[in-house]
């Protein structure tokens, strides 16, 4: 088992599924000659040549577009999106054209296409290039949405994705690229729709994905410390949801704490609140908290973009919340 | 031997398909627009009628068992062009499940998978990009294969998509990646109840090809054997040298922009205008003058059109509705149990 | 007290607001030769000629833009857009610029602008043009989201929103604009902010917005019929949210059922069940229930399409679960 | 009296206004660059270095009073060329409460009201549709009066921008309401690591300007006065025919993308080739050949410069963090309690 980057498992995903198939293309800003703004696809341009790895210009609408048409006609891009911020100016191809075309052409036709690429806040961007973008994905029936954590899920999940027939759309983040983790050698998938226990415990669920896993097990472990058995749940994918997993959890814990870092109103994250709040209710001893990213535009100013965001301290005062420990 | 009667070169078998398959339309818009009288049929329903030989114009210079067509909301037209089955585009006008998107799509949402009508699309230019990528697989896999593009694809939009991002940043695309792209724009001169002059920089929408150093060409889309040669034009290029075009067809819709449409933005007058140079009037004038055509056939063909569209309403009319189940299905791939099926398990 | 439509009402807060301040402009798809889509903007062209009421190509993204920056250079623009399904395409503008500019520039720009439209189902329009897209606009700060159900708030909010020096996102409904009611003769604002007890109850709390309050309105006298008295608290604004009307109101009733027309997942009315069920704990006798639009894309066909949507049994079903009345 | 020694019709004062502020630029961007080197500045950062003739010599052609700027998030050259104090502009670098924005924006979102700066856009090509909106301000004020545009508005951005929907969207409305915009594409080349024939279909942008029947012209952007003389045109065309206009400012970036960029797309000939036709050196050897600037006025200009850029980051180092309390004001106009406020409260 061998110890690499979350940049490197996506990497290796790529190259095995260009290699595997030839209908997979990767397409993105600077994904060739430069091997993509975050060195995803390293190398790839070199092994598999311009007519599958292909550099676009700054057309965000205009190339997720062709993504949707060329999957409609058989073939399994990869689309890069060099951040999720950027893919606002393509949302109406992702929204109209791919979650829709299997339903409204009464499913003659599958979007077998991955969107892909960082979401949520790096440091010192600014309000424009540090958004959580996920609950817009989420929103809308036709789009499945995975967000690994892991070296390990990103690659699994990125060929699940890649192989899937419907339209994924999947958020990983500049602040992963460099994370390490044990990824297994052989080939694997990890299904889309599955979330995973990454700490167990029987005081209370933290619920999160993403890169807030990172601050929520330090969160837990501070928590342990304090006495606390927390268990922590890793959605994976936020759509389909795996909510059997979540209310199992919450079933034996009693109590819930979801963690994201995009803003809290009309988000993937209170909706998990909500679902655990109206599934669990008689279960609950507390009332579910939320720990999100502050209801503000990201600021510049690097103290104030930390304070924007969830952090250990907000996740241990919100599970002692629940847990009916403060002070 | 006698020597064929031709007409700009075409033979009258092929002449007479032009004008069949404008009959269809025509005959397939009008019942349409009276079922919709009657409130058989029920939302948006824009009408082709005038625009006839832009679609099949174009549709004739290709060969959909390797090209393919994409179109915006007012695409009964082309889906007819493209061979759909008249019963299939009613029953889906009619929401039933023997329509073509199963009654799922309805009038903007026309698709056959089989005939390489591709849809369908209810946003003002958002077909654009789609039909891009479609002209990237055939480019795709002809590179692949080495042997050039498999086919090309034409896309249909209005006079009023020329001006969204999405054309252009489609039209750039194809031109750095040569896509064997065709982009036919059918300038019927009204966006709803705007003048394309008002809201156009340039009323010259060929020009804009040299925007992207492409093959541009302005044609009278009332003349149906004109669009037939300046498509044939533009496929050829596209499938040769996988160079992207684009066609500006000046035409004319009879109708409303849509079923409710008052239209008080123009007269009768520039309505008549257009009516006598109609596609198919003109056709038929130019073929009787060349002895290609008898009274006797042009009648057939109308009523053989007229019933056509007849039958069509009467298998829509007899066709089941949509099973209730119906509306959980087609949104994901595997039939798997929906979302939010563990949530809705009983709470208590 | 004149009885007016919905539409009239629009017309009206239009025609006084263009005739009240000459920084004021309305621009849009076919808002001045043709009236606008749906008429609001009748004979205003008429009135205030062309350089106050302009018809716009068909290019969401510019003119929403430009609609942004007037504003920024102090004009206060409304604009038109002829449904929310299109609004997609210029998403970028009203997340990235509108929203952003005041705190970006570190308060040093204002956008005094007003984005309004249908949103919603229509009938027999089919996935791409029957979308409640309000939580995209909920989800951003910097925003303020409003949602007028009858005439009179159509017109006070309207008024409130193009005298508010922040961009205010307006959510109509197709269906909505025949709708007639009372409209107080003399000028008056609704605030921004500011929820509405539409019908006063004891038993249970119906919260919703928009088009389904008058389904939900039915669905109160249907449980009248049956017993059960249900408040109906119409939120009227959707950011910032009355929090306080909403639990003042749950903490009488002890039960709350949320109606919208959108889609369920990472959606306002999501969002404000986690609130009520957050905040209200302790006094929940029952889960907080969601009717919302099916996570479905919206199909064509009649019957479908009504089943998609919420519907005075749906409402009826839900507040009897929550009142531990079924069967 | 002795006849005034000019330069391409510019007298002196004039020359060493563009000179001086050419300087500024690069030493603040230096400054910046060093700074950053120190981590006293983070995340992306974009330099200017190589492109100031663009900057300089448009600003030179506007009436700041009148006249707007906006530009995309490489913005601090336009920022000084407009006269935002250096100070602030650094201060904002640094995140620190006295920066332009205060300390909210950082690099890419430089904004200056009183210098009628508009920004400073991260998202590219974002800014030529608000850009459109100043000018249409302008346009709508001067038509309410009588009197004609209160002023033009000129866009920056990037090679990179031009192919957005953006942009064609937007100049195609500055064309049907005359709105008086002038573009400009800083063609530096390079988007990001990505050469703009690559990406582009047609290489000359300036025939862009003919799908809207708008004026365009090609411009040497290391040449200041070229530039100036460009812009003069562009903006007397605004402002007289409320006529938008776009200018190709053919121009090359010195340092990589952003602090980050190792640059492995491009040879350090290419750079050297640029740097030979160096825009500050150009004018200092035009204005040396006639007569126009002195060894000793060179130096000074130079030290003057460095010295501004010294202070600027003396200051910004001094200067206070924003209160914590910051991250929750300028959301909205109202600073009323946050919406989240009530759901904050105690449950219990
Ligand atoms: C993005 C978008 N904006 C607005 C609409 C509403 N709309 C539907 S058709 C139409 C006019 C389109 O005119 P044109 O492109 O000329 O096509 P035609 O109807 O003449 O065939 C408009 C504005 C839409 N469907 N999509
Ligand atoms: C819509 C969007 N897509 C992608 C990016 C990421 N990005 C930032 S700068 C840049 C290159 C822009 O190049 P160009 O327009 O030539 O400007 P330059 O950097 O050369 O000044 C890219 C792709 C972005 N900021 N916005
Ligand atoms: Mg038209
Ligand atoms: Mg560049």
């Amino acid at each position: 088992m061998a110890v690499i980057t979350y940049r490197e498992a996506l990497n290796r995903a790529l190259d095995e599924e260009l290699a595997r198939d030839d209908r997979v293309l990767l397409m993105g800003e600077g994904v060739g000659e430069c091997d993509g703004a975050y060195k995803v696809s390293k190398g790839v341009l070199a092994k598999y040549g311009p007519n599958r790895v292909l550099d676009t210009p700054i057309t965000e609408l205009g190339f997720t577009g062709l993504g949707v048409g060329a999957a409609m006609a058989g073939l399994r891009p990869v689309v890069e999106w060099m951040t999720h911020n950027f893919a606002l100016l393509a949302l109406d191809q992702v929204v109209n054209e791919a979650a829709k075309m299997r339903y409204m052409s009464g499913g003659q036709f599958s979007v077998p296409v991955v969107f892909r690429g960082p979401n949520g806040p790096a440091e010192y961007l600014a309000s424009q290039h540090s958004q959580a973008l996920e609950s817009y994905w989420v929103h809308v029936p036709g789009l499945k949405v995975v967000a690994p954590a892991t070296p390990a899920d990103a690659y699994g999940l990125l060929k699940s994705a890649i192989r899937d027939d419907d339209p994924v759309v999947m958020l990983e983040a500049e602040m992963m690229y460099g994370l390490k983790g044990e990824v297994p050698d052989g080939e694997f998938l990890v299904p889309i729709g599955k979330a995973e226990v990454r700490r167990p415990g029987t005081d209370v669920t933290l619920v999160t994905y993403s890169k807030p896993l990172w601050t929520v097990l330090e969160a837990a472990e501070e928590l342990a410390r304090q006495g606390f058995s927390a268990e922590v749940l890793d959605l994976r994918t936020l759509r389909p949801l795996d909510e059997e997993a979540i209310f199992a959890s919450v079933r034996k814990t009693n109590r819930c704490v979801v963690v994201t870092e995009s803003w809290p109103q009309a988000s993937v994250a209170s909706h998990v609140a909500h679902l655990v709040s109206r599934n669990c209710f008689d279960r609950l001893d507390a009332p579910v908290e939320l720990v999100s990213g502050e209801d503000v535009p990201m600021p510049y100013n690097h103290a104030l973009e930390l304070a924007a965001q969830p952090n250990v301290p907000k996740v241990v005062a919100a599970a002692r919340r629940v847990l009916y420990a403060e002070e | 031997m006698a020597e064929k009667k031709t007409l700009g070169g075409h033979d009258k078998k092929f002449l007479m398909g032009l004008l069949e398959s404008m009959h269809r339309i025509r005959a397939f818009e009008e019942k349409a627009g009276q079922m919709y009288g009657l409130r058989k049929i029920g939302g948006f329903c824009h009408l082709y009628s005038g625009q006839e030989a832009v679609a099949v114009g174009v549709v004739s210079a290709l060969d959909l068992s390797a090209d393919y067509v994409l179109t915006g909301y007012r695409d009964h037209g082309h889906a007819l062009a493209c061979g759909m089955d008249p019963k299939a585009a009613m029953a889906e006008l009619y929401g039933k499940s023997t329509g073509c998107s199963k009654g799922k799509g309805g009038s903007m949402h026309f698709f056959d998978a089989e005939k390489h009508m591709l849809g369908g699309n209810g946003i003002v230019g958002a077909q654009i990009p789609v039909a891009a990528g479609v002209a990237f697989a055939q480019a795709y896999r002809g590179r692949l294969s080495g042997a050039g593009p498999t086919g090309a694809t034409v896309c249909f939009f209005g006079d009023g998509a020329i001006h969204q991002g999405a054309f252009h940043e489609a039209f750039n695309l194809a031109g750095i990646w040569k896509l064997p792209l065709v982009l036919v724009v059918e300038n019927n001169q009204w966006g709803m109840g705007t003048s394309w002059k008002r809201v156009s920089s340039n009323e010259d929408f060929s020009a804009m090809a040299g925007a992207y150093a492409a093959h541009g060409e302005a044609v009278d889309g009332m003349d149906v054997l004109a669009v037939h040669a300046a498509a044939s034009r533009a496929v050829k290029l596209a499938k040769a040298e996988g160079a992207p075009a684009l066609l500006e067809v000046r035409t004319y819709r009879y109708k409303g922009h849509s079923m409710s449409d008052p239209q008080k933005y123009r007269t009768r007058e520039e309505v008549e205008a257009y009516r006598a140079r109609d596609p198919i009037l003109l056709l038929e004038g130019r073929m009787e003058e060349a002895g290609l055509l008898s009274e006797k056939e042009k009648e057939t063909l109308r009523a053989e059109a007229e019933a056509m569209a007849e039958e069509a309403a009467a298998f829509a009319e007899a066709s089941p509705e949509p099973d209730p189940s119906e509306l959980f299905t087609d949104v994901y791939a595997d039939p798997e149990p929906r979302d939010r099926a563990a949530s809705e398990e009983t709470w208590r």
